[in-house]
């Protein structure tokens, strides 16, 4: 199992902040964001919006090869705009 | 050992108190205080701002941030406070203080710490204005680029 | 118009007073404010501190500079306020607060005056230490070097 | 007249912060020195302590040729350590 969350102008879009997912092996991120925009239109769609998306695995920015472990928390979300 | 405060607040906070107590904590060997407040800027009808954040990760990557600051800077003592949730137009968004023995390596370390808050923590705000409309806002390349000259200073 | 406040005082400030005070006087165009407060730091059984100054030259270069920091950094506002008299290890000295749009400039702008400050304007620090001994601060190279690199900039 | 002013560790190695001295026509700064110098053994000592001096003319950082005008206030002062 993986916890999904999703943040900004991404949750919006969605209009959930977060979904489940299951997942037995480790897998990269950009192949589990693969497998959930097949899995759900609502998820295909909020993702095909022109723009940068950045990824977190377990709470530490990382990139679409950084590899997904069971258990582990995955954030997708915009450029972060702070300050 | 430098004295680290790191807040993640949806109220207002007292600028004059943390700056007294970031003093008190430094201790003798402070010679100096340097300081950014940030402030919801008006302008174009904007009357509010959200302010969203990523419990959790938020801290770890302050946390990371600051005691980056602290050891490339020699600081003393520092306190970042990010407000997130609702503000309006006036209202204090963020506080960056630092305490060193000297000046420069105070303000350097305010100056480091507030260009890698805009991009590199989990933060993001959207923005409210009188005619109902709403847009979160885009991170500006400059922004990207003032985080990344600290790369390699 | 930029709001400017310049002090020269034998008492202690209120810095979260003279912040909220700027932030007020700047309006909503203002976007960050950036700040310096300098403390009589400890060491080597330094107790207090006296500082003597020029009355009249002070305040007319103290305007001089904020004014040229106020073109400068396209400020929308800017408090200066100096101690004089006695001091004790840990109470301030000088507190430096730029207001403007964004925050570049007002860190830029509180460098530029703390710089300027240290050698530019008619101020002397004496030092008194426990064992009775007192001697007059020397002016230190780098602090002509910190200011003289704006001249230029 | 002119007004002469003394600070910091001048004013303590001279025992006071002020002097009045006649001048009927301007006279460079550097001058004005030198006769105050001739005219009193304690400014004589005062100025001979190695270090830098710096002048200030009307207020005005100036330097040694700069013109003093009957009327003006002179200073004379160790290099500044505000801050």
């Amino acid at each position: 199992m993986v916890t999904v969350l999703y943040f900004a102008a991404l949750r919006e879009r969605l209009g959930r902040a977060s979904d489940w997912i299951d997942l037995e092996k480790p897998l990269p991120a950009g192949d589990l964001l693969a497998r959930l925009r097949a899995a759900d239109p609502v998820v295909e769609a909020a993702f095909s919006v022109p723009g940068t998306i950045r990824v977190a695995v377990g709470q530490r920015l990382a990139d679409e090869a950084t590899i997904v472990n069971p258990g582990d928390e995955v954030a997708f979300f915009p450029p972060m705009t702070g300050g | 050992m430098a004295s680290v405060r790191i807040l993640v607040s949806d109220t207002d906070f007292d600028t004059g108190q943390e700056i007294s107590d970031l003093l008190q904590r430094s201790g003798e060997g402070a010679g100096g205080l340097g300081a950014f407040v940030g402030v919801v800027r008006g302008g174009s009808g904007l009357q509010s701002l959200t302010l969203e954040h990523y419990p959790g990760m938020t801290e770890r990557i302050l946390e990371g941030l600051v005691l980056e600051a602290v050891g490339r800077f020699s600081l003393s003592g520092c306190t970042v406070i990010h407000r997130v949730g609702c503000m309006n137009v006036g209202e204090r968004i963020v506080l960056v203080l630092t305490a060193s023995a000297h000046r420069a390596e105070a303000l350097d370390a305010v100056r480091f710490l507030i260009d890698r808050l805009k991009t590199g923590a989990p933060f993001w705000k959207k923005e409210h204005y009188e005619d109902g409309a709403g847009s979160w806002v885009d991170a500006r390349e400059a922004d990207d680029w003032a985080a990344a000259r600290w790369d390699t200073a």
